[in-house]
């Protein structure tokens, strides 16, 4: 199964496969909103946790409608259907691949993002934290959206629309982790929660994914 | 009429807003309801 | 004869024919009865007129959780059990509860200004009521996106499932995020139990009658479903003979 | 015993069931082709067999990973090259040898062409070859000579000869010749699905119809 | 050439049209930004400006994709290409059409979104005032990235990638407008200049648009 | 004077030329059918006649706004009715009667059907019907009849027929038989383009070749 990984990454990073156009949107969006709120460090600094997680969480958004439509449109969705290895191990392994391709640039990318919006240097180390923790769950959620509307023309307003709410916890969190460890609060109990949030969603999300990948190939 | 005091713009803006909203999708249902009756019975009255 | 009869397209439409002008009077009356009755209550001697506000907002906010809950159970009907009038009657039942949590917020909304002096407070019960309104909308929109019924029924269904779960999670998610500034106090200055009988029967009789109609709206628009559902497989049948 | 077994089977599309009552059986060795007018419901037929979709009706006995499923998308990555988009399919079903494969749909002088340079009918002939290195004994196949020209279609029956010569079987759905004069023929017409109040509805269409 | 605009209009407004997504979309936007930056007041009320432009832009920008897409795949572009009309007219239609069906509704919710974040009364009808004036220019340039990724299969996330850019003077004198506006000051000046941008976009991009998409047609 | 005239035309499609040197008229009342195989460049051809593209070499001689152009994406509208997706071109056109065009391709009985509810050949019909409202004296058709059964190819027949003895005339690109005997055939096979360096290339492939 490790193969149908290394296939997608190899997808991903050949010439057409869009990786790195996330990091890009990433980085449009974070330079936009000192545009939009102002330059001002005072500004920008109390908001930068947040304005960063939303940006990922946006970021991974947007790349989402590709996670099954590309297979769903060329057969190869049908083909892994009928292949000798679970449905819901294939919407794991997307997903992870996924992550790969967009969650870990956009972790990579955004301590350096984080100074663009002043985000103060000891809550740096919370953001990757928190962005690692989190970020498999978005990818993991986000291809459940995928798999929900892969059948459908033009679907990618609606996949947000779809997402976007289930992305709620794993925000509150996320956000929360850098806000207290920025503060030197104790942020371990936010930490738990969102790791919770994330290995309870590897490990029940799959299978609502993988259900509604056969009702699309239905 | 009775004196609903000083707040008597909050409270009959909250009763209008909601007997708006409850008369819209009364209405919208019933609309659509009869639509349904007419399209289908011209259906089966054709064919 | 099994309540699961009433799955039975035909046999719906029958029985839910014959119930609706008696449930449609019921509704009106206690409706109508019930906010009228509350338009007419005294002030409070703390909130002023605003208490009359509270005959729409807790019935419609009552109603707000309970029509999820009842599409969650329909939802569930439908992918255990296969009886495709359960799943257009969870399709039918959402743009009433998205209504009715409209109606919560709007009704709240106006209610904080003179109270809070704010019209929206990111508190935990308002913040909650807000992100059910976007799994209402979500759940709408993939109804209306779908094209084939079947598929639909089953992707909407699957999606009403994760939503219950995260519409649950995000609800302890936002208690946690925003305990500070948490408005309980100012929110049950009248809780159920200790509220005057002066409110108190209005309101019982203001939230039956949200329940009737409730009840209407969703046999109605459960039946306009239907009617359509007949429509599109009577051409579907045509197209292929 | 059989490689597969059809019983009474009903397959729908769209809420309303295409073809009922279908039943045969295929041996190893066999190859039995689908026929019928356009709409009568072969893909949907093939579908249900390949797992992809649930019969409404009847019974679908075969050993368990058996099928491999060829359609007219054929699952090709044009970024990947004709060699890597077989190896792929090759590990995913822990299949046959790829050179081989390459060899009996001539593909080989292609092998290191990505597969977005390839015409239509190359296209298709890699889409054949991975049904070799999927290493299951039953192809299921619709309308697999689509877009090939003569010499390609000779060269397909060969191979399903091979295949069939090998303990395989072939179920196939068709509307032009296949050169494969041994293998039988089932006209699904006969079959068509009758409107009609059904005790199980196959769908919404068929529930509200 | 009014005929086309009200199609478009129709089949916007019509079952599977995507009427209203785009509000929705907007309203979950402003409604995850304060889970982000916190609920306070005093974090939520500078930043108000800025989050309500950027989140309208957003909404409009993933709804570009169905301006030409939709007219490409089922051939009605073609169709329109050899109709008695400049195809510079046809883009300008589909744009408009675009900002009736997407502009105008962010437009009308912006106000009760502003109430979520605690924009300040009497920016609100600032806000209006610049989203009216600048979402026009939104629409065109949108238009034009729509037009230029035609051709592409799942291009969100490039033509996101390609029309941001342009929108960031837009962006810039949107807000000025607001937070002038808001603290008393004079508008004028970035009114003035967000109308600029607006007349030149709608007097030279239709052209752009126009030969774009020939080329994705040819 | 005839209602078209190509020249010594070559038409390109990803960057290389289809075909080059042809040359013919068409006068009003007259039919041309293209014909040759798979991929020799009739749909690049006939686009270069409805203007969607530009001729790497040669002239095109007409009237302005004369074709109407119909290939197999029929440009209908799933959201739309029947009538509302035939008035809305012949409104774009300013053209002819969409009662009329109804009756002419029998779709009468399904105006006011949602086009998502056609089928398949119906819907091609309703693209036929497209041709009648947009009041264009010049029919460039690709592959009118793809999908259609025998009665719809009779009808679509007489319709060109008619069009033809109205005036007009009709450019169309086929594998198949459209029962019109009295049309001209020009087959394309002997202007397949030859490889070679040519003084203008016709795009990046060939510039590089
Ligand atoms: C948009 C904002 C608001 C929302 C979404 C909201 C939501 C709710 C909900 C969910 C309930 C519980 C109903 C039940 O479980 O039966 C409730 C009850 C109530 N709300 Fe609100 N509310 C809002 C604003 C307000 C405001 C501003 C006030 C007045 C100051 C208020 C006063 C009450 C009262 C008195 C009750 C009934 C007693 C209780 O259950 O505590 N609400 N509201
Ligand atoms: N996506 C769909 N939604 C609804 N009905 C469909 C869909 N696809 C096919 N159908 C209908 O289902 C029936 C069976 O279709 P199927 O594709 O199985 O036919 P087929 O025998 O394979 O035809 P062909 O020879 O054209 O390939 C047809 O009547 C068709 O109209
Ligand atoms: N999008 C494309 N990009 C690159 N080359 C293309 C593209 N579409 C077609 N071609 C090539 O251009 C040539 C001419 O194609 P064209 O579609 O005009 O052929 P045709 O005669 O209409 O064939 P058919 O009979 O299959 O319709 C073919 O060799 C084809 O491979
Ligand atoms: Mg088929
Ligand atoms: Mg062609």
């Amino acid at each position: 199964m490790i193969v149908l990984l290394k296939r997608d990454l190899a997808l991903a990073t050949r010439a057409g496969g869009g990786f790195g156009l996330a990091v890009a949107f990433f980085l449009i969006l974070c330079a936009m909103v000192p545009f939009g709120v102002g330059p001002e460090t005072s500004a920008l600094r109390p908001i930068a946790p947040g304005i960063l997680w939303v940006g990922a969480l946006l970021s991974c958004l947007l790349s989402l409608d590709r996670i099954f439509a590309l297979d769903y449109e060329d057969g190869s969705l049908d083909l892994l259907a009928t292949a000798p290895i679970p449905l819901e191990g294939v919407t794991a392994l997307k997903a992870l691949a996924h992550w790969i391709t967009t969650g870990l640039p956009l972790i990579a990318a955004a301590p350096v993002f984080g100074i663009l919006l002043h985000l103060p240097g000891q809550a740096t180390g919370w953001l990757i934290a928190s962005l690692l923790i989190g970020t498999p769950a978005l990818s993991m959620l986000g291809a459940f959206g995928a798999a929900i509307t892969v059948g459908l023309r033009r679907g990618g307003l609606l996949l947000s629309l779809l997402v976007l709410p289930l992305y709620i916890p794993t925000l509150i969190f996320g956000t929360e982790i850098i806000r207290r460890g920025a503060e030197g609060g104790d942020p371990t109990t936010p930490i738990l929660f969102l790791a919770g949030i994330t290995a309870g969603v590897m490990a029940l999300v799959p299978f609502a994914a993988a259900a509604a990948l056969r009702v699309n190939l239905r | 009429m009775i004196d609903l005091g000083k707040y008597a713009g909050t409270v009959l803006a909250a009763y209008g807003v909601s007997l708006l909203l409850l008369v819209g999708i009364v209405w919208q249902s019933w609309a659509a309801n009869a639509r349904a009756r007419r399209e289908l019975e011209k259906y089966e009255k054709n064919g | 004869m099994s309540i699961w009869e009433y799955a039975n397209p035909v046999k719906f439409m029958r029985v839910s024919g014959a119930v609706l002008p008696w449930l449609v009077i019921a509704a009106a009356v206690c409706t109508i009865g019930g906010i009228a009755w509350g338009f007419l209550t005294p002030e409070d001697y703390k909130q002023g007129s605003t208490v009359k506000i509270v005959f729409l907002h807790v019935p419609a906010a009552m109603m707000a959780i309970n029509i999820w809950v009842m599409m969650l159970i329909a939802s569930l009907i439908w992918l255990i059990r296969r009886h495709h009038v359960s799943a257009l009657a969870a399709k039918a039942a959402a743009p009433v509860g998205a209504v009715m949590t409209l109606i919560a917020l709007a009704t709240g909304a106006i209610w904080g200004q003179p109270m809070w002096g704010t019209w929206w407070e990111w508190d935990p019960r308002l913040t909650s009521f807000l992100i059910l309104l976007l799994f209402y909308i979500g759940y709408i929109a993939l109804w209306s996106a779908i094209e084939d019924a079947d598929s639909a029924a089953d992707l909407t269904g699957v999606l009403c499932l994760v939503g219950s779960v995260f519409a649950l999670l995000s609800r302890y998610a936002v208690l946690f995020w925003n305990q500070g500034l948490h408005q309980g106090a100012s929110l049950s200055v009248a809780p159920g139990e200790r509220m005057s009988e002066v409110y108190r029967y209005p309101l019982y009789l203001s939230m039956l009658g949200f329940l009737l109609l409730f009840l209407v709206l969703v046999l109605v628009r459960t039946r306009t479903e239907i009617r359509r559902r007949r429509l599109a497989a009577l051409q579907a049948r045509e197209m292929r003979a | 015993m059989s490689l597969l077994a059809v019983h009474e089977l009903a397959a729908a599309r769209g809420g309303i069931r295409a073809v009922e009552g279908v039943s045969f059986t295929l041996d190893a060795g066999e190859a039995l082709i689908l026929r019928g007018p356009n709409g009568i419901g072969k893909t949907t037929l093939l579908r249900c067999v390949a797992g992809l979709q649930p019969a409404v009706e009847g019974r679908i006995e075969m050993a368990g990973d058996s099928v491999a499923y060829a359609a007219h998308a054929d699952g090709l990555k044009a970024a990947l090259t004709v060699t890597e988009n077989l190896r792929f399919w090759a590990q995913i079903f822990g299949g046959g040898s790829v050179e081989q494969a390459l060899a009996a749909m001539d593909l080989t002088a292609l092998a290191d062409r990505p597969a977005a340079a390839l015409s239509a009918g190359q296209k298709r002939r890699l889409g054949l070859a991975r049904l070799m290195v999927t290493g299951r004994p039953l192809w299921v196949l619709d309308e697999p000579t689509v877009s090939l020209d003569a010499a390609s279609v000779e060269r397909f029956a060969a191979l399903v000869r091979t295949h069939l010569a090998g303990g395989g079987a072939a179920l196939m759905a068709t509307h032009i010749d296949l050169g494969l004069q041994e293998a039988r023929v089932l006209d699904l017409t006969p079959y068509r699905a009758r409107p009609g109040r059904s005790r199980r509805p196959a769908g919404f269409n068929e529930a509200f119809a």
